[in-house]
């Protein structure tokens, strides 16, 4: 295991940040926080229906790794992706709208929970396959590399996941190809109701890519600055080298794995033992003892969360619906190269074939990303001389 | 009795009868399955029989493939049909096709249960219908029961079958309850359609969920518009009883076919294009097809609600079916 | 030029044309690919954008689509088709369906290329056609190439198309030689059926190699029958040109469809169901469905040889559709 | 990794097994590679079709770790399987009339090259797709355990297919299952034309298993002899422990990946170097040297494997071909519980649905096998009470 690959704790584990900086990740864990639990409040009130997963108790995971990236960086996330929507800067309103199902929402409410999505903040998704982000996130992390940025990809997925066939197709790939991917097992020590030691074999997750020679390391992912401390060495490792790592975040699923979960595989104690490490108390504790905010900041902080989540909720509930026609929106890009009839079912209550000449009518909103992206890879065309 | 607990009466049954049936999946033991169908199993059968199993679709059918062969009946439980995509492989080019390529050698008593389905706002990825993926496929029964009874029936026909089944349950129906035949030996023979619903103006073959629909629809035909509809649920679709829907058409010279998934290349294209060849003659109207919409299913609720059939559109091609527009009207 | 070639000749033109575009694939670097089709391209073009892969189906497809959605036009060479249902879900819950699921953010301008077919006594496992299991799933789209002229054609179209494409190309046509225009641009449309014969008496659909197949039993259907046949080749499954078929149809109120590939829910089961639907009236006859056998592809080439289609069988069922039964007979 | 799990090498290796013994293990190498060679030239003559995968150069590596099983212990192979049928005892008609297509072949002229299989003898395939026969192994190893028997599985597989997602979730479930299975990595060094380096970020494949906690081994796979010692280590560690054990037996494939491959991606001097190591010269010279068998007995050897083959020959081409009203006869297991009309494709010029009454008609050799396992478990089942 490489030298950078080393685990970080204490010393920079104890270094605070600019008051700032510790300031702004506090604020973010609590955002998150409160927005799920209102979420949660609006489930149960049924403005939200289908699965919704909370990530509540694994905040510091979420903000300290995501805050190792920068802005052209990568991350590809799950179907509990509220909070990496949120840390990514998508605002809470287009979140809360997209649970809520309306055209506000991230995905005009066609993703839901599971799916969040917010390409120009370069967050990749919100997938709901166990295991299928990690090819996507290689993918972008070759688009990178071949267009000749030096940009990661910061994927994180569940312990369960690390069963899945494609954990060691794509860590194989990316070892093999060397692709700049940090691959983050946040490990809530469930794989929904099925314990870490019987789903997995090797339980020390960190030593699930060595194997491949995919370098390993841990971070307390209850702990926002040991996350972010050993993120930042993960990413500045990857971003160098051009190779992969694969981080275990240890940290604690606080709620049921869904809404609807009794959770008969675990004891009231245990959980009430992991709430007691809660990340968002520990790491206001730790600034108030230190001296970079006082209680007052702290009760601000809250207040701050609890009105942005208020106007997230005001904003969604307000959001109109989906059109009844705008149900065949975006089946397919149609202004692309291609002509004919993309659905033919006149038997089709619901369906309605496009004919030639409404083709480029389709919105793609947010899509702008791309065509500079293209255009700088056309550049590097160009260079080529091709 | 509801149907899911028909389903767990089925494997508590058969397991008890057989102790080589044994269950696998992931999450059906300690969690007591997403859809609690094999609830309490664990404890009255232990850890030997039920198996929670890791998030390896693939992996999971292929053991079952491999103990099937070796002389085990196991029952694997796929989360949801959504995720059957990633077990396809050992579906089709194992399960499928062993025991006629290596020359009627090796058997593979195997089942594999998943539950499909719409209009629980689950979207894209966790909303599909996918008979037609299996229907597909020679070598492999599907079984699509729509009620406790049929679910009851087929599941334990399926575990004492010697080939391997794709047995299709559906979201929507394991809370919904009806009368079970209270024997050890229900069995419900695959290959043998159910007239749901008896008529003479319209034959409508509903397929899993929407046989239900298809139900409902017909009462609404016959009370505001006079028509009697003959429902047919095929209950198997490998094998399938083509001979009681085309008896039925012979009878009512009209058909329409309704199915929760994709049109295109859907089991409503495969059903209409057989009916239409074999009932060519007996057919007054074109078949009509009420399927889902051709599209992945999105989460907003009113985007979902109008992406699969409903009763209104199932009564609309049936009115259109006997040549009849609009409301109130009688037969042409 | 051949099939194989023209394909080779899409591949390049395009990678000249287009840095993003770049092939991933197994063997289809140092080895020249499984059929020769990449053949000479990793000289030209370097490691970087002709990369070998490991043998990880699902992995390599998912990061097309990935590196798709980033601003790359991947073009993923899969060995066969028969792999592919190891890449299922990637195809289908990803590439298929982010960009409807993501509200239109994304796109996935992915090709997926690969060969079916039987014919060259690969057995079982090796021997599929799997376009119906493609055609059914919305977000793609589906080419079926059956002329070097199109292989060309439709692969330069596919690969600067902003849709997820599957391109599935046939294992016997890599060797068949064709005119194909000489031009950077000579690009087929997607949704375009080509009307490969023209005639009056029957309308023969072909799909995939079976439109050749169409073509020489059209030729006999002539010359020993007086039977004037048009043979369409749809060319692309989705989008697809019913438009076309249902004039011929028209003219010709008879209908006979031509798959390779298994019949339950098939290529010929959708179109069947098309066309009789929508020419109920214009049909003088039943629709016929000719298809491959309805079972896993046998190894002995006897067995393989009476379990695809030949022009025997076509020829056939022209003739019933005619109504005319046996050899040397005249329209009826 | 456990004592049990260390390589052998020197201590075995140099022992050599009971003169009987060795001349069975001689003989049947030979007998593997006359029977392949005239396979080749049989293909040559389009007497086969298809595909053809020889493992000319692999004989040490099968017959070795073959012989390290007993007769109830079972073996899955790939579409690389000839040498394992054979070794197996499959009479060498049965494996040349299969490559026929004949009536007489193990599957009846239904699989062909590829798909090789004798249930009575515990070979259970041959199969097509990498990757496709771990799980199928596991399977059979959890079919052992849970008729408790001590019987295991080898499960013998190519380089290439450790990249394949089964791979990395079979090693899972059996080291977390605690399954009877030995995985043979057979590394011929090239995933058809592509090298271990280029497509394995691990090329030390005994290590491949280390991420999931399963002991790696490693034997020379060109000398039958370590062949055999290191997995009779594998095998009993594996039957005393159950938990499985990974083995790399290295060798080389003499010829092209299939019979159409201009090999391209190798020398000739790389080709020739291995070939100087030829498993069964090697072998053949040391029994000679060491007094066990004299040049006449090597002849005599060499003579019996060519009429071995010769008859197979013969017997392959006598065989008929399957009559076309075969075509349908098992793609059903037609004497179940279940009636119904299994194909309705009457307008399917090939099909011919089966009515019910013909049902129990279908034929399906081999199976004798598997109602007495059924007896067995029926057996457990009351002692069970249930
Ligand atoms: C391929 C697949 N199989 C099963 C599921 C159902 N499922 C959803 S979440 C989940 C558990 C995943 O556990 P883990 O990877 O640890 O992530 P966590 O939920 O703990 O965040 C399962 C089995 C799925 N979505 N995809
Ligand atoms: C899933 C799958 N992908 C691709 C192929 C095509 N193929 C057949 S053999 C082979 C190479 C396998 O290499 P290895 O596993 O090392 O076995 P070897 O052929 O060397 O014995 C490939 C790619 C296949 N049969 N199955
Ligand atoms: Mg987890
Ligand atoms: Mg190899």
């Amino acid at each position: 295991m490489s030298a950078a690959a080393e685990p970080a704790r204490r010393e920079d584990a104890s270094r605070l940040p600019e008051p700032d900086t510790a300031r702004e990740w506090l604020s973010t864990m609590t955002l998150i926080r409160r927005f799920e639990e209102r979420a949660g409040e609006m489930y149960a009130r049924a403005k939200i229906g289908g699965f919704l997963h909370l990530s509540i108790g694994e905040e510091a995971t979420i903000v300290g790794s995501a805050r190792a990236l920068r802005a052209s960086d990568y991350l590809v996330s799950t179907y509990r992706s509220h909070g990496h929507a949120l840390v990514r800067g998508t605002p809470p309103e287009k979140v809360m709208a997209e649970l809520f199902g309306r055209t506000g929402g991230c995905c005009g409410g066609r993703g839901g929970s599971m799916h969040m999505f917010d390409l120009q903040r370069r967050f990749l998704g919100g997938y709901g396959i166990v295991g299928g982000n990690l090819p996507i996130a290689a993918g972008a992390a070759l688009a990178s590399d071949y267009t000749q940025t030096d940009d990661v990809t910061l994927c994180t997925f569940g312990d369960g996941a690390c069963n899945q066939g494609t954990f060691g197709e794509t860590l194989n790939l990316a070892a093999l190809w060397r692709l700049p991917v940090v691959f983050m097992v946040t490990n809530n020590q469930f794989g929904m109701g099925t314990a870490l030691r019987r789903h997995s074999a090797q339980t020390d997750l960190r030593r699930r890519g060595e194997s491949l020679g995919v370098p390993g390391m841990r971070c307390d992912g209850m702990d926002v600055l040991d996350t972010h401390a050993v993120l930042c060495r993960a990413v500045a490792h990857v971003r160098r080298e051009r190779s992969p790592v694969l981080v275990e975040a240890v940290t604690y699923r606080f709620r049921g794995h869904s809404m609807a979960d009794p959770e008969q595989y675990r004891t009231k104690e245990e959980v009430a033992r992991w709430r007691e490490r809660d990340p968002i108390p520990a790491f206001a504790r730790r600034l108030r003892e230190a001296g970079v905010l006082t209680e007052r900041d702290l009760e601000q902080i809250d207040a701050e969360a609890m009105q942005r989540v208020d106007a997230a909720v005001a904003f969604a509930d307000a959001s109109p619906f989906p059109a009844p026609d705008t149900l065949y929106d975006d089946v397919y890009v149609l202004e692309g190269a291609l002509s004919g009839t993309y659905s033919v079912m006149t038997t089709d209550p619901g369906a309605h074939p496009v004919p030639a000449d409404e083709r480029g009518a389709a919105s793609s909103d947010g899509a702008d990303e791309i065509p500079q992206q293209m255009s700088d890879a056309l550049a590097l065309g160009e260079e080529a001389g091709t | 009795m509801r149907y899911r607990e028909a389903l767990r009466e089925a494997l508590r049954e058969e397991m008890r009868r057989d102790e080589r049936v044994l269950l696998m999946g992931e999450d059906i033991g300690v969690f007591g399955g997403a859809f609690k169908v094999t609830d309490g199993l664990l404890a009255e059968f232990g850890e030997r029989r039920v198996r929670d199993t890791p998030i390896s679709e693939n992996t999971i059918v292929g053991m079952g493939v491999g103990a099937a062969m070796c002389g085990l009946r196991p029952v694997v439980e796929l989360m949801t049909i959504n995720f059957s995509l990633l077990a396809f492989d050992q579906i089709v080019n194992h399960a499928a096709h062993i025991h006629y390529m290596f020359g009627g050698q090796a058997r593979v008593p195997l089942v594999v249960r998943m539950p499909q389905g719409a209009g629980h706002q689950l979207g894209p990825t966790h909303s599909h219908c996918f008979e037609a993926l299996f229907l597909h496929v020679p070598g492999l029964l599907v079984a699509v029961p729509s009620t406790a009874a049929d679910a009851k029936g087929l599941l334990k026909s399926a575990i004492r079958d010697d080939n391997p089944v794709i047995f299709i349950e559906h979201e929507s129906l394991y809370g919904v309850r009806g009368e079970v035949p209270d024997s050890d030996e229900h069995l419900v023979e695959f290959g043998r359609a159910h007239i749901a619903r008896a008529g003479s103006d319209v034959t409508i073959v509903g397929v899993s969920r929407m046989a239900l629909t298809a139900q409902r629809a017909a009462a609404l035909l016959e009370s505001e518009h006079g028509v009697h509809a003959e429902v047919i649920d095929p209950r198997t679709l490998r094998p399938l009883d083509l001979d009681t829907i085309l008896e039925s058409v012979a009878k009512t010279n009209r058909c329409v076919i309704v199915e929760e998934g994709w049109p295109h290349g859907g089991v409503g294209a495969n059903l209409a294009a057989l009916v239409s060849e074999q009932a060519f003659d007996e057919l007054d109207a074109p078949v009509r097809r009420v399927s889902g919409a051709d599209l992945p299913m999105p989460y907003s609720k009113p985007l979902e609600d109008i992406a699969y059939p409903h009763e209104a559109q199932i009564v609309d091609a049936a009115l259109q079916a006997l040549g009849v527009a609009g409301a109130a009207a009688h037969r042409s």
